[in-house]
C-alpha cells in the first residue's frame, strides 16, 4: 500500500521554486545546465525576428479591429517569448492545438495569418487547411482543443510515430473539467503530449488567485504524475529551453509534460473587453519593464547579432507582411454563402438540400 | 417614464431581488469586478457586496454544480453562464440534477436557482457566442424555461424567476439587450407560462419568443402594406408552455408560423407545431410553418444574416401558408 | 441460418469492422477485461490486443474529446458511453465539436467517430440508466443519429456507420440486446438514413425506432385482432431522416402516430409530426399523435411500465386517431 | 514572479510516504501523534457495532438483490472502516453528499438502511428526507455530488455557519471533470468541505493503475492548494483520526482537505457484475487479511473491551435490524404512480395535467 518503490521519487515532478529563467528581464543570459539550449546565431536572430513580426501583426489586428474590419480579436501583446519559444523547439511532424490567442505560434507552423484573421473577421469558421501546417483550428470552448491534442497523442503512440501533440491553454482553461481530462488521459496512456499553459495573469477580467489556490499551475503536474515545469515566460531562451526538453521528455515514451509559462496579457482580453475595470495601470507598468522583446534585443546587441540596423530592417520586414495582412482582408468579400450548406455532412440531407433552394430563392428575390 | 433598455432591466430586476431577498446572491464569471461582458450584473458587487457578487473560476459545471449545493444551503443562486454556447460543459449538472432533484427527492429539496443564458445571434460574434440551444433544454422535464424580448417583460419575468420554487434556465436575447423601451420600473411580475399577444391580427399567426418577437412584429408592419393582417405572439416562457393562447389564436386565424433562430429540425418550432396540430385540428387551414435558422452549424458572422430568419424569410412563409 | 441476438449482432458487427480496417479502434469505460457492461465488446481485446480495444479513465468528455483527437490523427474510434444518462458530460465535445469540426474546417477535417449508446428503460435500472436523449443530440446539425431495432439491422447500420465519413451516434436499444433474431452475419451493410416498412396495413401508421418498433408491432397484431390494420415504420435513421418514405405512408393511410420513449415534449415525435405536417397537410385525416413517455424524470424501476409507451397506450392513440 | 513567500512550503501538502495507519493489519495500535484520536470506550465499542451493522446490512441486501427485491446493489464489504471511520468524526451540521456505495456513513447518519434501499428496489428515485439527517440523496453519475458539496460548504462559509460539506466518492471518480472542478472550487472560496476518496482499487472493471499515474490519489492535493492525507482506509481508528483532522482544518476556516483512504471493494462493482472477468483470487485473499472489522475486533478484545459475549450481542442485533429492513421490503408495494408527476415544477404544467389524466384512464382501463 505504500508508494510503489519503482516510482521515482514523486517531488521530482514538482517544478523548481523559482521559474527557470535564462535570459533576464536586463537581457542578461545565465547559462543553466538542466535547461541547455542549442540555438546557433541564424537562430536567435530568427526568434527575434517572428517576435517581431508577431507583435507588428497583432498592432495590425487591433487597428484592423478599431477599423471595423474584424468583428473582434484577441491580443497576444506581451506574451510573445511564451508563444514563440515554445513553437520554435517544436518538429515539422508534431502537431498543435491552439487556443484563440496563439497567432505567435501559428506564425512560427507557417499559417497564413491572414487565413487566420479571416476567422475573427468572419469570413468563415476555418480558413486555413489543419493538417498542412499541423496547426488545428482555432478554440472558442475553453480547454476543450487539450482533449484533442491528448486523444491524437494516444493516436501517435498507438502508431508508432515520432510526433508529439501539443496543446496551448491559458490559466483560465485549466479550470475546466476538460482540462484535468485530458491531463489525466494523457498521461494514463504514455502520450506524447505537452500542454503548455500560458499563464497571462487573467482570464478575461478574472486574476489568477481566483482561478486557483495551487501554489503555481505547474504543481499541478504531479496529480497526473506528469512533470511540471515552470518558465519565465517573458524570456524566449527560457520557453525554448524547457519545451524542448519537454518534447525530447514526451517523444522518448516518458509520457505528457504541463509547462506554466509565466506571463502577461498587455492588452484587453479582447478588443471587446475594458480591462481598466479590473486592473491597475502599475500592474502594467512592472510587465511592461518585463518586455520579452527588449530583452532579447539587448541580449542580441550584446552579442552583436544585432544593430540599429538589423533591428531597423526586422521592423520594415513586419511593416510590409503587416501592410499585406492589411491588404488581404481590407474589405474582402464574404464568402459564399451557398457553402454555408456543404461539409454539414459528407452528402447533404434532404433538409439541407431544401434550405439551399430556399436561401437560392431568397437570393434571387433580393436581387430581382 | 425612462427609456430602459433591456439589459437595463435585467440588472434592475437583480438588483431589486437582491435588496428583497439577503438570499439572493449571483456568481459567474466575470459578473463580479467586471459586471459581466454585457454588463448585465453592472455594479452589483458595489452594492451588495463580493458576498452576494462573485466571480467564479473558470468552468460551467462548477458554476452549476455549486449553485445546486447553495440552493441546498439555503440559498438563491442566481447564475450567469457567459454565453449559449459555453451552456454545454453544464449539461449534466443541468440535465440530471438541477432539473430532477426536486422529483427524485419527493419534494424535501427544492432548487430556486437561475441560470441566466444571454443566448442568440446577430451580433457579429465568434463561434459558439450565437447559439440557440432552447430546445436541447426544453426537452427535460423539471425545467423552467424562459425568454423574454422586452425590457418590462425582461424585469418582471427575472423577478418572476427569481422568486419561482422551480430551476429556470432564462435565455436573454443578446441582440436586443439595447432595445429601449418607455417603461418605470419596477413593473409587476408576470407569473411564468402566459403567452401575451403583442399584435392583434386576423389573417395569420406569427409564434415566437426572445430576439425574433422583434422581427415578427416587423414582419407585421411590412406585411400590413401587403394587406396582410398578421397576429403576433410572444411565448415568453417555452416550459410552462402557454398552449391555452395559442391554440386560441389559431383557432381565430388558422394559420400560425413558427420563428425561432435555432435551427428548424427538432427545434421549439416543432412542439409547437406538433401541440397545435393535436390541439387545434380542425381549425388549421394550413400547416403550422416553421421559420428558423438552416441545419447547420451557426455560421461565420459575416454570413449570419444568411442564416437568421429576418422579415422576407418570414413573409414567404406567410405567402406560403395562404396558399393553402 | 443462427439465432443471433443483438448484442450479438453489434459484436459480430465491431469484430468485421476490426478486422476490415485496422484504423478502427474501440475505447471506453470497462469494454475491453470486461468487454462491455452488456457485453457487446466481448472479447475484442483479446481478438485485436489491448492497443485496439482499451479502457479509459471514467470521464465522458474524455472519452469522446479524445476519440475526436484520434480522428484528427487519422483513426477511426467507436468510443461507448456506458449509458444514455452518461452521455451528458460529454454534451459540449459531441456538440461543439464532434458535429461541427467538419464544417468548421471547411471539410479538411473529417471526423469518422461512432459513438456508441446503449439507452432507453424497461430494464429495471437505477436513475439515470434508462434515459432516452435521442432529440438532445438530433437538433444539432452534423451528428447522424442511428437507432436499430432488430439484430440484423444493428449489425447493417453499425457497420454503416463505422464507413461513414461523418460523425454517428449511434444509440442501442438496451432492452432489445437479447432480442433474437434467425440471420446469417454478415448482411449487406444498409446505407443510413431510409426507412423501412415493418408491416404494411392501411388503418394507420405506426412510427418508431429502437426499442420501440417492437412494441408497434405487438400492438398491430393486437390491433388486428380488433380489425385495424396497422402499417408499422421502422425509422432506423432520425438523422438524416427518410421523409420520402414517411410521406409516402402517410399519404396511404392518412392518420400517423408516433411512438418512442422519450418524453413526448420537444422529442421526435414532435419533428415527425412537424414534418408530416408540412409535406402530407392534404392526406391527413387526423392529427399525427404522439405516444412517448410522460414529461417526467424517468421513474424508478418498480414504477417505469407506467412511464413507458405500451401496447395499450398506443392502441388508444389509434383509438383517438380514428376517431377524428 | 515567486512563488508567494507567505504560501507554506507547498511541500507541505503532500501526503506522507507511507499510508496514515494507527490498527495495523494485527489490531496493533500505534499511537501517532500527528493524529490523535479521542475515543472513549464506549465510543470504540460503537464503532465496532456500526461496522458489524453495516456489514450484515450489506450481506441481507445481496441476499435481497438475488431474491428479486432489489433490482441492483453496490455493496460496501471491505470499507466499512473507510467509510464508518470518516462518518464517525462529523459534527451534526455536517452534510454529508454520497456516491450509491455509502450505506455505512448513512447508518452513522442515522439514515433508515430500509430507505436507502427502497432506492437500489426501484421503489422511489430518493426515500429519505436529505435534511433531516443532513444526508442527501445517493447520487449516481460519478462525481457530480463533489460540486454539491462544494457549493453547499460555499453557503456554509458565506453563511458564517460552521457545518462542514463532505463529500465520498470513489477512485474512478476523480478521473471526472467534476471531481477537479469542485476540489477547485472548494479550494478558492476556501470552503469547509472535505473530499473522501475511497479508493478501492476499481472502477467497475478497471483498475488504479488505468485511472491515474498519480504517486497517490493524495497527491492531487497540491495542485489545489488543499492538502492530500493518505490513510489506511481499513482501520477505522486512522480513518476516524484523519478525517477529525480534516474537519477541524475545514471548519477553522483553512479550506478544504483531500482524503485518500486505501481500501479494496472484496464484492462485485454491484450484484450485476462479474469480478472473475477482471481480478484475480489472490488480490482478494491479500485484502481479506486486512479486514477491518477483524483488526479493529482483536484490538478492542487486547483492551478487553470486547469480548466473544459482546460479539455474540452485537452480532445478534445486527441480524435483527438485518431482519427488518428485510421485513420493511420485501414484497412492499410499488409506490403510487400518480405521484410520479408530483414534484416534477411546484404546480403541475397543462401536459402532466393532461398525462395524469391519461395515466388515470389507463389504470381505469386496466381495472375494468
Ligand atoms: C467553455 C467556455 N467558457 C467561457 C468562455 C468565455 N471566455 C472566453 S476567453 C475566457 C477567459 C480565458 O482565460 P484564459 O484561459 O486564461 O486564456 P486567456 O484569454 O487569458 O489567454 C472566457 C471565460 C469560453 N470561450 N469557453
Ligand atoms: C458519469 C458516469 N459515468 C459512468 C457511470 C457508470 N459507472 C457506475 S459506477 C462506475 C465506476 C465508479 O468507480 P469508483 O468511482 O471507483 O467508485 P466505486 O464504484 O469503486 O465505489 C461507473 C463507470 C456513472 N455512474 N456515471
Ligand atoms: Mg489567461
Ligand atoms: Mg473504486
Amino acid at each position: 500500500m505504500a508508494i510503489d518503490p519503482t516510482f521515482p521519487d514523486p517531488r521530482s515532478l514538482l517544478p523548481a521554486d523559482r521559474p527557470i529563467q535564462l535570459l533576464d528581464a536586463d537581457g542578461t543570459f545565465t547559462e543553466d545546465p538542466d535547461w541547455p539550449i542549442d540555438l546557433d546565431d541564424a537562430q536567435l536572430a530568427e526568434l527575434y525576428r517572428l517576435m517581431v513580426m508577431a507583435r507588428q501583426i497583432d498592432a495590425q489586428a487591433i487597428t484592423l479591429q478599431r477599423q471595423g474590419q474584424l468583428g473582434v480579436y484577441a491580443s497576444l501583446r506581451g506574451q510573445e517569448a511564451a508563444q514563440i519559444g515554445t513553437a520554435f523547439a517544436l518538429a515539422a511532424q508534431d502537431f498543435v492545438f491552439p487556443s484563440y490567442r496563439e497567432m505567435g505560434v501559428a506564425l512560427v507552423r507557417g499559417v497564413d495569418p491572414a487565413d487566420l484573421l479571416h476567422v475573427f473577421r468572419g469570413t468563415w469558421l476555418g480558413a486555413h487547411d489543419p493538417a498542412k501546417h499541423r496547426f488545428a483550428l482555432i478554440t472558442i470552448s475553453i480547454a476543450t482543443q487539450a482533449l484533442h491534442a491528448a486523444g491524437f497523442a494516444m493516436g501517435a503512440k498507438l502508431d508508432g510515430s515520432d510526433s508529439c501533440a501539443v496543446a496551448y491553454m491559458g490559466d483560465g482553461a485549466t479550470s475546466e473539467g476538460d482540462a484535468h481530462e485530458a491531463f489525466n488521459f494523457a498521461s494514463v496512456f504514455g502520450a506524447p503530449c505537452v500542454f503548455v499553459v500560458q499563464n497571462n495573469q487573467y482570464a478575461i477580467s478574472v486574476p489568477l488567485t481566483r482561478q486557483t489556490k495551487a501554489p503555481t499551475i505547474a504543481h499541478k503536474g504531479i496529480g497526473y504524475g506528469m512533470p511540471g515545469y515552470r518558465c519565465d515566460g517573458n524570456d524566449v531562451l527560457g520557453t525554448y529551453a524547457v519545451m524542448r526538453q519537454a518534447l525530447r521528455h514526451a517523444r522518448e515514451g516518458n509520457g505528457p509534460v504541463l509547462i506554466e509559462a509565466v506571463t502577461y496579457r498587455m492588452e484587453a482580453h479582447t478588443t471587446a473587453d475594458d480591462p481598466t475595470r479590473y486592473r491597475e495601470d502599475t500592474e502594467l507598468e512592472q510587465w511592461r519593464a518585463r518586455d520579452p522583446i527588449t530583452r532579447l534585443e539587448k541580449f542580441l546587441r550584446d552579442r552583436e547579432l544585432v544593430d540599429d540596423e538589423v533591428v531597423e530592417t526586422v521592423a520594415q520586414a513586419a511593416k510590409a507582411e503587416a501592410q499585406s495582412v492589411r491588404a488581404a482582408l481590407y474589405d474582402a468579400p464574404h464568402g459564399d454563402p451557398m457553402e454555408l450548406f456543404s461539409h454539414v455532412y459528407a452528402e447533404p440531407t434532404q433538409q439541407l438540400r431544401d434550405q439551399h433552394e430556399l436561401l437560392q430563392a431568397e437570393l434571387q428575390g433580393q436581387d430581382a | 417614464m425612462g427609456a430602459v433598455t433591456l439589459a437595463g432591466a435585467l440588472n434592475r430586476a437583480l438588483h431589486d431581488a437582491m435588496d428583497a431577498d439577503d438570499r439572493v446572491v449571483i456568481f459567474g464569471e466575470d459578473v463580479a469586478e467586471l459586471g459581466g461582458v454585457f454588463r448585465v450584473t453592472d455594479r452589483l458587487k458595489e452594492r451588495f457586496g463580493e458576498d452576494r457578487c462573485f466571480d467564479t473560476p473558470l468552468a460551467e459545471s462548477g458554476i452549476v454544480g455549486t449553485a445546486i449545493g447553495m440552493a441546498m444551503y439555503g440559498y438563491r443562486p442566481v447564475v450567469e453562464l457567459q454565453f449559449d454556447g459555453f451552456t454545454y460543459p453544464a449539461f449534466e449538472q443541468i440535465t440530471s440534477h438541477l432539473a430532477k432533484m426536486p422529483n427524485r427527492s419527493r419534494g424535501t429539496v427544492q432548487l430556486p436557482v437561475v441560470v441566466r443564458i444571454p443566448f442568440g445571434g446577430g451580433i457579429g460574434a465568434v463561434e459558439h457566442h450565437s447559439e440557440s440551444p432552447e430546445a436541447l433544454y426544453a426537452h427535460t422535464a423539471g425545467l423552467k424555461i424562459v425568454a423574454p424580448s422586452t425590457p418590462s417583460d425582461a424585469y418582471a419575468l427575472l423577478r418572476a424567476s427569481i422568486s419561482s420554487p422551480d430551476p429556470v434556465l432564462f435565455f436573454e436575447p443578446k441582440r436586443r439587450y439595447w432595445t429601449k423601451e418607455d417603461v418605470e420600473l419596477p413593473v409587476t411580475t408576470e407569473p411564468l407560462g402566459e403567452a401575451v399577444v403583442r399584435r392583434e391580427g386576423t389573417t395569420a399567426t406569427l409564434i415566437s419568443y426572445g430576439p425574433t418577437v422583434a422581427t415578427c412584429l416587423e414582419a407585421a408592419d411590412a406585411a400590413a402594406e401587403e394587406g396582410w393582417d398578421l397576429q403576433v405572439i410572444d411565448v415568453r416562457c417555452l416550459v410552462p408552455l402557454d398552449i391555452a393562447t395559442l391554440v386560441d389564436a389559431v383557432e381565430g386565424t388558422g394559420r400560425a408560423i413558427v420563428v425561432h433562430e435555432a435551427s428548424v429540425f427538432g427545434g421549439m418550432g416543432a412542439e409547437i407545431a406538433a401541440e397545435l396540430l393535436e390541439r387545434a385540428f380542425y381549425s388549421l387551414e394550413a400547416p403550422v410553418l416553421r421559420v428558423g435558422g438552416f441545419d447547420i452549424p451557426y455560421p461565420a458572422s459575416q454570413l449570419e444574416h444568411y442564416h437568421l430568419p429576418d422579415i422576407d424569410r418570414i413573409l414567404d412563409a406567410v405567402e406560403r401558408s395562404l396558399a393553402f
